[in-house]
């Protein structure tokens, strides 16, 4: 009885002891604390390892106009139209919209994508004064993109393995003019440039 | 049982409800105390704030589209919603999937049981007023959440897996660095032992605090790390083995060496501990012998399984994860049952709050890791 | 007349502990009396410290404030429903009370009008010294008498509280 | 300061009306630079512990708000100011309003009876030590009102835990004064000081071991008074919301806060006034003598340098003080009365009892050396805890092959 209440004693004042090491010992260590987004030495998504899933994007160049992802999204996210010209007999592109606001980066759609021309980004902070904005529209309205055509001999570019991957930023720098309905934001977001000169 | 003791309550006693906003139940639940005084006369859980009706969901997806979902089950344990979904889905197909995949989801699965004990430990320091832990959990967590942007591209819900294996294969000298987070990590839990685990504060807070007898947490179906604090050996990686988890040498923690009782709060506590150093010895396992090979079997893009019924489970965080899914030959399930410990976990405190104080009803809950997503799926 | 500066001070106090009083007397929610007990309890600890008797107000506020009051509350406090009853005593005493008041002032005033009141000159100023020593040494037989009946009482206490709790049961048990 | 008030007025011929006035004044200004010390120490110091915080837990902390963030208080108490002040509906709504400001004079009113220095204290009454005993009581009241004029069950319970858990810890804590209090013979503040010495070995924490455990307790039952961590049970967040602070917004919510971190300040003066010499400088065994025979210019420096001699010691502890919140989890309900009644109190009576039996053994001849090497041991014993603790965060750093680095430091 008496042994145990000294050993609580005992306990109480050496546990102590030592949890106060521990936390007197990260006085002098050093943070893990990334100051996101002004204080780091490049911008984040340059920081971000290549298989990142970011903010989905599209190379309209390669793309075969296949609609794999637009069938395979569960969320309906991805919305394709294309063109058929009688002539021809050639498909072409006339809409390719990505509301980016309801995707939820699974990836699946980058996966059965013959081409790699739908791609995740390292882009994430997809940030802005009105949902309708993240409307990505890669095809701008009145464009026709001919289809891209897979060749037997040649391979398709596909995803350069392990390489930092933001073209996305192209997209957003000139961004495509919405439909005059669908205009509600005053300004489309835009890369804020003091971020890429950093601090 | 519970509902109709706080409704028939008598003067003396106060209902204070804790949650949905209240800062130690992790999420959106609601936990009606009848209390006397500091005393807990009775306990009501109130489930429901977070259902999104996934189970529902999966009936109208693809089998495809549904993998994100799993994620959203369990949200710090998305590996073993990929894991048992897939497994149940390989099963109806009849897909083999090729051992590096295998290997892949393992070192997958368990480098997320360690975050998530991380979190669980730590969320439960912080509930008995200790923050530093905490944060020290979350600052080990996010070297693994770097790791797992490596191997599959996202931080929280991974989506990683596929029927047939994995959705990516590892970038060069990934390898090498999760078997030098190892290296951290085991110098890490004596260090985070020192801090929290055996402060006598700490410790008097969780002895005999909230025991779940062994009976009790067999009836009422608890699983992982609850189930095994009370002393239950069972652990579905050994008695049911699935993957290639037989490969590997491992033990099942148990509760009962504890200081303390079997199944109380920090025998609950001290078995995630342990959990996370076996995690860590399947993990430098699993990297280490890595077979070369695929990474994905062929399986077709919009997979159509024959008509039947299937069960697969895994060994979550959270204790024993079902998939019950049932298929009419179509390409979307006909129906699929997630069975979830949380729920159990849930179930159990009407049992075991009676008699508590409010100070260790958080100590208690927060023993009882229960995620609420999991939950209320 | 020659008013000073501490009468100023001496008629503040007792406009506090006068007020505070008739709040405690006179107020329909109970805590409200409670918590102005205060007031008059902070009002005797300042006219303690105008009179230079520094230890006695500052153990006036210690037990009074610290330790009575506090006890009061909680008895307040943990009464069910206590907030809710707004009247205070029955008014069927209320002439008995009135006399007994006016008998009890105009003694009260009697004596404070027609004691012949002596000022020291010598006043004591070092007052924990004389205190301790008056407890001590001087006194030290009543001051032990008064220890002994605390202690009886405190066991006493205890003794009840043990026993109620024997009674209630087997809840408390675990 | 009335002695300086004095020699002020010396010459002025006031009449005794004016001499009233000017003493009212006098006090006024006081008070002013006072309660201007204690805001402007109580938002530091809400800064510091968030800057220490931070770095315990491997993060850096306000940073933002001028340089280093230092100017982080004044930005979250402007904003706090600025907040709508909501009172519930169903509170009563006078006890409500009144609550915060019953609460701020009790941590207020302590900051007069501390000596900052030689001759550096608001008022040096006859009684310092137990004048802040009982004034520091007064919170009770307010936390009381608090908790229960929210309306709201948690604050209740965070109320009335409250009151239980000052109430007892006041036992404890008297008990461990008096042990100093009996070696020194006095209440009074700067005696309580001139009976101590400059070097460590003169202080009162090592002056026997009875004292050194003293010390202890007195900490426990002084932190349990100003409700921190590991005795935060009033407004343990992870259990009762905020306790009694649950329904306070804007500025009635930083007064409590603002109350608790003046606190702080209370409880590192108080150990360094009992137990580390206070202002004592070292090598200097009579202080009001060197001052006295200095000159007007040295009068200052001395004096400054007795205040500093305080400032060091009392930071010291407030380091400690706030170490000791960010490193141990919340005691429970009964755990925290079992620790009251059942090791604080004994252990009190017992430091109690015996630092009076060292008091009344000889002092000449062979005792001298024994209390000399008593006194010597203890000291020995209390650095090699310093070292201790300083070694094994070494080794902590060590066993997780992590490198010394001051990066963000401030």
């Amino acid at each position: 009885m008496l042994k145990q209440y000294f050993k609580n004693i005992k306990n109480a004042s050496t546990s102590i002891f030592e949890g106060l090491a521990v936390t007197l010992s990260y006085m002098v260590r050093k943070p893990i604390t990334i100051q996101y987004p002004d204080r780091i030495e490049k911008p984040l998504p340059e920081m971000l390892p290549p298989t990142f899933r970011g903010i989905l994007e599209v190379d309209t160049g390669i793309c075969t106009v296949c609609m794999a992802c637009m069938k395979r999204c569960p969320l309906d996210t991805i919305y394709i139209e294309s063109e058929r010209d009688p002539e021809t007999r050639k498909n072409y592109l006339t809409r390719f919209d990505i509301d980016v606001a309801r995707c939820m980066v699974c990836g699946l759609c980058t996966e059965v994508c013959p081409t790699g021309a739908i791609r995740h980004s390292t882009e994430f902070d997809a940030v802005t004064s009105d949902v309708i904005n993240l409307v990505m529209r890669y095809v701008q309205p009145g464009d026709k993109i001919p289809a891209y055509k897979v060749s037997k001999e040649e391979e398709p570019p596909g995803v350069p393995q392990n390489e930092p991957y933001c073209r996305l930023k192209k997209q957003w720098d000139a961004p495509a003019p919405l439909q005059p309905d669908e205009v509600r934001g005053a300004v489309r977001w835009k890369k804020q440039t003091s971020k890429q000169e950093g601090r | 049982m519970s509902r109709m003791a706080v409704e028939t309550l008598d003067n003396e006693s106060t209902i204070v409800n804790m949650g949905p906003q209240h800062p130690s139940t992790h999420g959106v639940i609601n936990l009606r105390l009848q209390l006397k005084g500091e005393v807990i006369e009775a306990v009501d859980p109130n489930v429901g704030f977070l259902h999104r009706s996934i189970e529902k969901i999966a009936e109208l997806t693809q089998y495809t589209g549904f993998i994100p979902y799993t994620d959203r089950i369990d949200y710090l344990g998305a590996m073993f919603g990929n894991m048992g979904y897939c497994m149940a889905v390989e099963k109806l197909l009849g897909v083999e999937v090729p051992r590096r995949a295998q290997y892949m989801r393992v070192i997958a699965c368990e480098l997320n049981r360690i975050i998530n004990h991380l979190i669980a430990c730590g969320t439960m320091s912080m509930d008995l007023g200790a923050f530093t832990p905490f944060l020290h959990g979350i600052r080990e967590r996010e070297k693994v959440n770097d790791m797992m942007e490596k191997i599959c591209g996202a931080r929280l819900n991974y989506n990683y897996m596929r029927f047939g294996g994995v959705s990516l294969d590892y970038m060069p000298g990934l390898d090498k660095e999760i078997l030098a987070f190892l290296d951290r990590f085991e110098r890490f839990l004596p260090e985070f032992n020192r801090l929290i685990t055996g402060n006598e504060i700490f410790v008097q807070r969780l002895l005999h605090v909230g025991v779940i007898p062994k009976e009790t947490a067999i009836h009422y179906g608890l699983g992982g790390p609850n189930l095994r604090a009370s002393g239950v050996d069972f652990d579905v990686r050994r008695d049911y083995p699935y993957s290639v988890y037989p490969e590997f040498s491992f033990d099942v923690v148990t509760g009962g060496h504890y200081p303390g009782e079997c199944g109380d709060s920090y025998a609950r506590y001290m078995v995630r501990i342990d959990e996370m150093r076996q995690s860590a010895r399947l993990v430098r396992q699993a990297v280490e012998g890595l077979p070369e090979g695929e990474y994905l079997a062929k399986v077709a893009r919009n997979p159509v399984p024959p008509k039947g019924e299937v069960y697969s489970k895994v060994e979550s965080v959270r204790g024993e994860m079902g998939f019950y899914l049932v298929s009419d030959g179509t390409d979307k399930p006909y129906r699929l049952k997630v069975r979830t410990s949380s729920f159990c976990a849930m179930s159990v405190m009407p049992e075991i709050g009676p008699g508590l104080m409010v100070a260790d009803m958080t100590a208690f809950f927060g023993s009882l890791d229960v995620v609420a997503p999991e939950v209320d799926r | 007349m020659n008013i000073t500066f501490p009468d100023i001070v001496f008629v503040i106090l007792a406009a506090l502990i006068l007020g505070c009083g008739a709040i405690v007397a006179y107020s329909r929610n109970i805590v409200r009396a409670g918590f102005s007990l205060l007031g008059a309890f902070a009002g005797v600890a300042g006219l303690y410290f105008l009179a230079q008797a520094n230890f006695i107000g500052a153990a006036q506020i210690l037990i009074y404030v610290g330790g009575v009051l506090v006890v009061i509350l909680f008895a307040i406090m943990l009464t069910r429903g206590i907030a809710q009853a707004h009247s205070t005593n029955p008014r069927q005493m209320v002439i008995p009370a009135t006399l007994m008041g006016l008998i009890s002032a105009a003694m009260l005033i009697t004596i404070a009008l027609y004691f012949p009141w002596r000022l020291r000159p010598d006043a004591p100023v070092a007052t924990v010294h004389s205190l301790g020593n008056a407890l001590l040494d001087t006194y030290l037989i009543p001051f032990e008498f008064l220890s002994l009946l605390l202690l009886a009482a405190m066991i006493g206490a205890v003794m009840l509280v043990r026993k109620e709790i024997k009674e209630s049961g087997k809840e408390e048990s675990r | 300061m009335k002695y300086l008030f004095d020699s002020l007025t010396a010459n002025w011929n006031l009449s005794p009306w004016m001499t009233t006035l000017a003493l009212v004044l006098w006090v006024v200004v006081i008070t002013a630079g006072v309660l201007v010390f204690m805001a402007t120490f109580a938002g530091f110091t809400s800064w510091v512990e968030r800057r220490i915080a931070g770095r315990m837990q491997s993060r850096i902390g306000p940073n933002r708000v001028g340089p280093f963030g230092g100017l982080q208080w004044l930005a979250d108490g402007l904003k706090c100011f600025l907040k709508e002040d909501v009172i519930p509906k169903a509170t009563d709504p006078v006890l409500f309003r009144l609550a915060p400001y019953l609460v701020f004079p009790g941590g207020f009113a302590a900051f007069a009876a501390l000596p900052f220095g030689y001759g550096i204290a608001a008022s040096n009454i006859d009684i310092g030590i137990f004048y802040i005993t009982a004034i520091t009581s007064l919170v009770v009241i307010g936390i009381l009102m608090a908790g229960w004029s929210s309306n709201n069950k948690w604050s209740l319970i965070g109320g009335v835990r409250s009151a239980a858990q000052i109430i007892s810890y006041e036992i404890p804590g008297g008990l461990a004064i008096l042990t100093v209090v009996v070696l020194a013979g006095t209440l009074n503040m700067h005696e309580l000081v001139v009976a101590q010495g400059g070097w460590p070995w003169h202080w009162f924490i090592f002056r026997n071991p009875f004292t050194f455990v003293a010390f202890f307790i007195f900490f426990a039952s002084i932190l349990a008074e100003g409700n921190r961590t590991p005795f935060d049970l009033p407004e343990a967040e992870s259990e009762l919301v905020a306790g009694y602070l649950t329904e306070y917004t804007g500025m009635r919510f930083l007064f409590f806060l603002f109350t608790e971190w003046a606190n702080v300040w209370v409880i590192s003066a108080l150990l360094t006034t009992l137990f580390l010499g206070g202002w004592q400088i070292p090598g200097i065994t009579d202080l009001g003598a060197t001052i006295a025979a200095a000159t007007s210019l040295g009068k200052w420096f001395w004096v400054l340098l007795s205040v500093a001699m305080f400032f060091i010691k009392t930071s010291a502890l407030v380091f400690l003080v706030i170490q000791i919140r960010w490193t141990l989890p919340r005691l429970r309900v009964d755990q925290l009365m079992i620790m009251c009644w059942k090791y604080l109190v004994p252990m009190g009576f017992v430091t109690l009892l015996g630092s009076a039996i060292f008091l009344v053994l000889p002092r000449e001849g062979a005792w001298a050396w024994f209390h000399l090497s008593v006194q010597g041991i203890m000291t020995l014993i209390g650095f090699a805890i310093v070292a201790g603790l300083i070694g094994r965060a070494w080794y902590n750093i060590h066993a997780l092959k992590d490198r010394i680095s001051l990066e963000n430091w401030l």
